[in-house]
């Protein structure tokens, strides 16, 4: 147990001290999302290590089956970027004094979340049911903001807290009636006879969002690591948004990689809005509209209680947009959105 | 003296037994103040000042939507799930092992089927377990009762199956019929053994049961540790398993006295 | 009545009965004795029911013996073997309690006062009044022995097989134990077959002697042959008296 | 005959456990084919004909990325980390457990760390052990040895010190040291029980297996099967689960044979 | 030598041994004798260093006893209890094992097969030269006996501790183990308290008889008296031609 206390403290340090000064090896944490996927297949694609040797560098693509652990682990410093939505970006590492960058704006919803319900055909039928979903996540935010259309409060509805794991096996008991989930499970959900979807992500499109954030000691020492990973991105981008045989090979490879099939997987990706243009991601990063959205979600989020105990205010934490705007605590800043690299793709200065 | 024959008193195995558990406190908190001195809002090893604070709120303050104490409630719900899992654990194990131990036909026809269950994961499985129990509590209590009677029944079949085969030969030329060796000669010498195996299961049932909540609830002490991870809200992570372990030393040193008192001649013998 | 018509008994190679044919009549007090290990308490095994013999027939009264022991038989093992979770009494009294109460296997009212007298008076006449309330593992080696013996008698059985039974007490409790298994003997006509090391006893206590040990050696294969029956002397029936004479005098030639 | 002196033959016990086996199997597939007829596309309960192909698939098929056969690579890397976690859990709970059954001081002194440990459900602190182990093959070990190795150990121990108090007295009597009679009495006389408890740690072991290949892997028995989970593919859950079970069988049954041919003492007392 | 005083041994509130005061001069062979229950065992376990008075000291050459048993020495206990993962010849070299090898606790090569050598002479002493390879499970009562028996005078102990050790054994055996004591006791200048239900036996062997009993009784309260020393007989030493000729002839007055 000592030497628990011991490994503990070590570790503590080791990762604490280490972002500073460069390095050439990096790990990256990733999960199963559609959106994600890219990274995987570039990993294996060789696209990954095709611009680390350009730069100089080691990427390792770190997958983390548990959603929740992989950004956990980021915030304990055992990755040094991991892909995340950007509620669980300012909850997570952000409120728990981790200063990160987001650096690539991949993706929002655009239906890959969804509010479900068994014999109801719109959001007033929930009212007084039991609802099912991952507390806290997204589907919480979709779910307030679903309730909050339609006229409706939280407290309208009694949440039960259920694994993204455990929810599509869950979503079959009889006793479920209505739930909020994600792709792929949401997929396998609709599939439940009965079923409609009264409330989708695309109903508040591009406030669900799915970056890939670093560590910002990390990028400021190593600002390759930005470089590479923006590189690796958009060629990847540019090489499943073909629409021809190989464009079609790299969405198998990646529907394989989550475990499912060329069909569902070019399904989820109908309601995943991918920015493939890196001119797109940095306006949408630059218009005063991801403002808004972050302050919805940090409103939401401080009402949740995520930021802890320790956090008074909605203000507690702070975020960096780019052309200097900010919200929150100027002082305490721990989430910023940085589109430099976005940028240089754009610019096609990698 | 010889270590093994050393022998230790009550106050000195008190304050023996604590030394270990201070060392991991004062680790824990030696290793804590480091990482604060580097970041001071570190959330993976807060300070204790931090966690009583964070618990003070759980502890004292009503949840302003359910009006509960959001700890006491938490507490509430998972020792009567705990409780009752283990209660029909034990009885199921208790019956089961009793047959399996004494009656050999019994034996052969469930052996395979118990080994079998006992070595599939139910946590593997838990599709199926929704489909049959449900969501609710009983889906809970169920996965406990899967997850730990296995061991109990298996440990305490073999426990009968060993007591010394003259004891039986003795209570049949005093007439015992199975129904009757049954209940005077095995659940008896079972009873003790039972315990035991009840204070060894205690961490496996918490297991189980903090893996039901983390899988659909809305209270319990495990749904809040899962639901703050999402944040990583260790303040309030650390506190709560501490509790659980408080909780479930508690209940062992009540079982293991129980047992003491109950079962004499069990200890007796082992002077 | 119980006939052993040849009998062996062997573990894998090892032969340790062999050739064994008796012919033990409705109440006859039979001693065995014979060198250790050779083969004593295997026979009583087979006789109880509790191992089946590799070879050979045992019938009684005529019909084969059930290869499992009921309450026609009782038993003293030679290691004390008494149940360690019930007290003096409780091991004494669940003979009687399995008989009157088929279902609960427990005794409640008068029955049970009846019993707990009967357990009281039995462990009284094996020296242990003052031991109701001992569990197994507070008794001396000694207690435990005539505990089982107590848990024996009560029952009364038509064949009581003793195993060394007195091999652990004193010569004034063993003189007590001998008048109260000859008394008991008498009176409910027992068919007993017992084991001992004392040769004395053999002869005092017996109707009939029975000598066990090896008919041949093979010094390279020891475990080749078994024990058989070597003597087999009938004596005649001792009156009462005689008996009481030979104990309290004590002088024996053995 | 009575019920508890039945003795069962080899084969007859084989076709009475084989029962039970396939009766379960028989009430599967009813329960299945019901479903389907109400919903075809039913996917919780599927069909035997949909798990062989969606097995075939995994079996046979090399996947185009990797060029691994599925199946075998994660049968292959849940077993090494199965084997690694229950090697150093029994060996840790031999050494442990030996010390604190046979040594009083050293059983004052860990013992209520040891309790601790062992109520301490180790999931809900998984944050904390992938801190510590990182999030390779390290943590996953790990997770298998804090999981069954206090069980172990605790069990262990417990027999130790209830050997018979005579064996140790008279070993000092023939002047062993403690560290003599450690080696020379407890030891060899620890080894049956500790196979014993390694056959009841199987089905543990699998599930913190499962559970830590559920929140960080790339490959594993419990990594697909909670990748699939996601897509209610039980038709490939059902083959991995019962792919489980097979293996831990042949293991619980390898390991009782082992005892009988090593530890022939403890089996031939219990005749 | 070893020197009681004012011994008691209580077991709760039940008083066993009462005031025992006993000097036992080295290299004195010293029978134990007195009814079932009285303590013998207990006296045993106190001098063997397992249990300890509740009252009194007990001191060895002028040093109070240590408080834990070592091999100076050796016990054959009342139910034999030998160790049940080794076979003969491991439980009787174990003890030249453990000597030989203070940190593998195992001999190899020619230590190996001269302790192996005097094991099987000194199992061969206890009749037992048929029976290398049974474990203990495999052996009749008798057989065990004899094994704990080899096992404690392998190591020839200073002070010996018998707890009735020939009380399974049959008379032809028994005959020949009271040779083997005596003459081991003769030749290392042993020590030996013997505790045996067999008198003729006790004055046989011993040069010292000690008669454990109850001193006074009370009714209502059995356990409030414990058993005291009531006879201590000290015999004139017999010649080895003298106890030859005694069980040769086997004739004696019990
Ligand atoms: N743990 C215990 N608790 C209470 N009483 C005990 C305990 N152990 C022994 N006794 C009592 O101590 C007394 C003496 O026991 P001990 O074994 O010394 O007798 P003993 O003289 O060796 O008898 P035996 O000849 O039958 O072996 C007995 O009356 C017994 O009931
Ligand atoms: N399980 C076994 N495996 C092998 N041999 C055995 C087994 N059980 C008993 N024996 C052997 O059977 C023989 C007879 O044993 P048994 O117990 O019947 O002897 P006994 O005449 O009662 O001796 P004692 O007077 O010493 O009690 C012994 O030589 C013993 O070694
Ligand atoms: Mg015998
Ligand atoms: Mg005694």
């Amino acid at each position: 147990a000592l030497a628990l206390a011991a490994a503990m403290a070590v570790a503590g340090c080791s990762d604490a001290k280490s972002p500073a000064e460069p390095r050439t090896e990096f790990n990256i944490g990733w999960s199963i999302y559609a959106g994600w996927m890219p990274w995987p297949y570039a990993e294996q694609a060789g696209i990954v290590k095709k611009w680390a040797d350009k730069y100089g560098l080691t990427i390792k693509f770190v997958q983390v089956n548990d959603y929740v652990e992989s950004v956990n682990q980021y915030t304990a410093g055992k990755l040094d970027g991991v892909t995340v939505a950007n509620m669980d970006a300012l909850t997570i590492p952000a409120a728990g004094g981790k200063d990160t960058s987001v650096i690539i704006l991949g993706d929002y919803s655009n239906g890959n979340d969804a509010v479900l319900l068994k014999g109801g055909s719109d959001v007033a039928a929930i009212k007084g049911r039991k609802v099912n979903l991952v507390e806290l996540s997204v589907s919480h935010y979709l779910l307030a903001r679903a309730l909050e259309t339609n006229g409706m409060k939280l407290a309208d509805v009694k949440t039960v807290n259920t694994a993204d794991a455990d929810i599509a096996s869950a979503f079959t008991s009889p006793a479920v009636t209505a739930a909020v989930a994600w792709n792929p499970q949401l997929t396998a959900m609709k599939g439940v006879p009965g079923t409609t979807a009264v409330f989708t992500s695309a109903d508040i499109p591009g406030e669900i969002l799915d970056l890939l954030v670093v560590d910002t000691a990390t990028l400021k020492a190593n600002p390759n690591l930005g470089k590479a990973l923006a590189g690796i991105w958009y060629e990847t981008m540019a090489l499943m948004a073909r629409q021809d045989a190989q464009g079609q090979d790299a969405r198998a490879a990646m529907a394989k990689l989550a475990g499912t099939t060329p069909k569902e997987f070019e399904s989820q990706l109908s309601t995943t809005f991918l920015y493939t243009d890196p001119k797109a991601a940095v306006a949408a990063m630059a218009s005063p509209e991801l403002v808004t959205t972050m302050k919805r979600v940090r409103d939401f989020s401080f009402a949740q209680g995520l930021f802890g105990q320790g956090a008074r205010s909605a203000d507690a934490v702070g975020m960096a947009f780019p052309g200097g705007k900010t919200l929150g605590d100027k002082n305490a800043i721990t989430l910023r959105f940085d589109p430099t690299f976005m940028q240089l793709a754009a610019d096609g200065k990698l | 003296m010889r270590w093994v024959n050393r022998r230790i008193g009550r106050g000195q195995a008190l304050l023996l037994g604590g030394l270990p558990l201070a060392l991991v406190v004062l680790g824990y908190v030696v290793a804590a103040a480091a990482r604060h001195a580097e970041n001071p809002a570190d959330k993976i090893l807060p300070l204790p000042g931090a966690m009583a604070s964070a618990m003070a709120a759980l502890l004292f303050e009503p949840d302003p939507l359910s009006g509960e104490l959001l700890f006491w409630a938490d507490t509430l719900a998972s020792l009567s799930r705990l409780g009752i899992g283990l209660g029909i654990a034990t009885l199921s194990a208790l019956l089961a092992g009793l047959m399996l131990g004494a009656l050999p036909p019994v034996r052969a026809f469930f052996s395979p089927l118990v080994t079998a269950i006992a070595v599939i994961p139910p946590i593997a499985l838990l599709p199926i377990l929704f489909i049959i129990f449900g969501l609710g509590e009983t889906a809970k209590v169920a996965l406990i009762v899967v997850g730990i009677t296995p061991f109990m029944l298996r440990d305490l079949a073999g426990h009968i199956s060993a007591l010394p085969r003259e004891q039986m030969v003795k209570a049949l030329t005093l007439g015992a019929s199975s129904w009757q060796l049954l209940l005077r000669v095995a659940l008896p010498q079972a009873l003790p053994r039972l315990i035991e195996e009840l204070r060894l299961s205690l961490g496996p049932a918490w297991v189980f049961l903090i893996s039901a909540e983390a899988i659909a609830a809305d209270v319990g002490l495990g749904y809040r540790i899962f639901l703050v991870r999402r944040y990583l809200a260790m303040d309030v992570i650390i506190p709560y398993v501490g509790w659980i372990a408080l909780l479930a030393v508690a209940m062992d040193f009540v079982l293991s006295r129980t047992s003491r008192l109950a079962f004499g001649w069990a200890h007796k013998a082992r002077r | 009545m119980l006939r052993l018509s040849n009998v062996w008994v062997e573990y894998g190679e090892k032969v340790v009965l062999e050739r064994i044919s008796l012919d033990i009549a409705e109440g006859a007090f039979v001693s065995v004795i014979g060198p250790s290990g050779a083969g004593k308490s295997s026979l009583l095994r087979v006789i109880l029911g509790q191992d089946q013999p590799s070879r050979g027939r045992i019938t009684l009264d005529g019909r084969p013996l059930p290869a499992e022991c009921g309450p026609d038989r009782g038993v003293v093992f030679q290691r004390y073997s008494v149940f360690p979770h019930l007290n003096a009494l409780g091991n004494t009294m669940l003979g009687l309690e399995l008989a009157g109460a088929p279902f609960t296997a427990r005794l409640f009212g008068s029955a049970r006062r009846a019993a707990r007298a009967q357990a009281e008076e039995m462990l009284a006449a094996v020296g242990l009044a003052d031991s109701l309330h001992l569990y197994p593992s507070e008794m001396s080696g000694g207690m435990q022995q005539r505990l089982a013996i107590a848990q024996a008698l009560i029952m009364r059985p038509r064949i009581l097989l003793l195993d060394e039974p007195f091999g652990a007490l004193d010569p004034g409790i063993r003189a007590d134990m001998h008048v109260l298994i000859t008394r008991l003997w008498r009176e409910f006509g027992l068919t007993i077959v017992m084991v001992t090391h004392d040769i004395k006893e053999a002869f005092a206590l017996g109707t009939r002697v029975i000598t066990l040990d090896k008919r041949r050696h093979d010094p390279h294969a020891p475990q080749r042959y078994g024990a058989g029956v070597i003597y087999d002397i009938a004596l005649t029936r001792k009156t009462a008296s005689d008996e009481q004479a030979n104990e309290s005098t004590s002088i024996t030639i053995d």
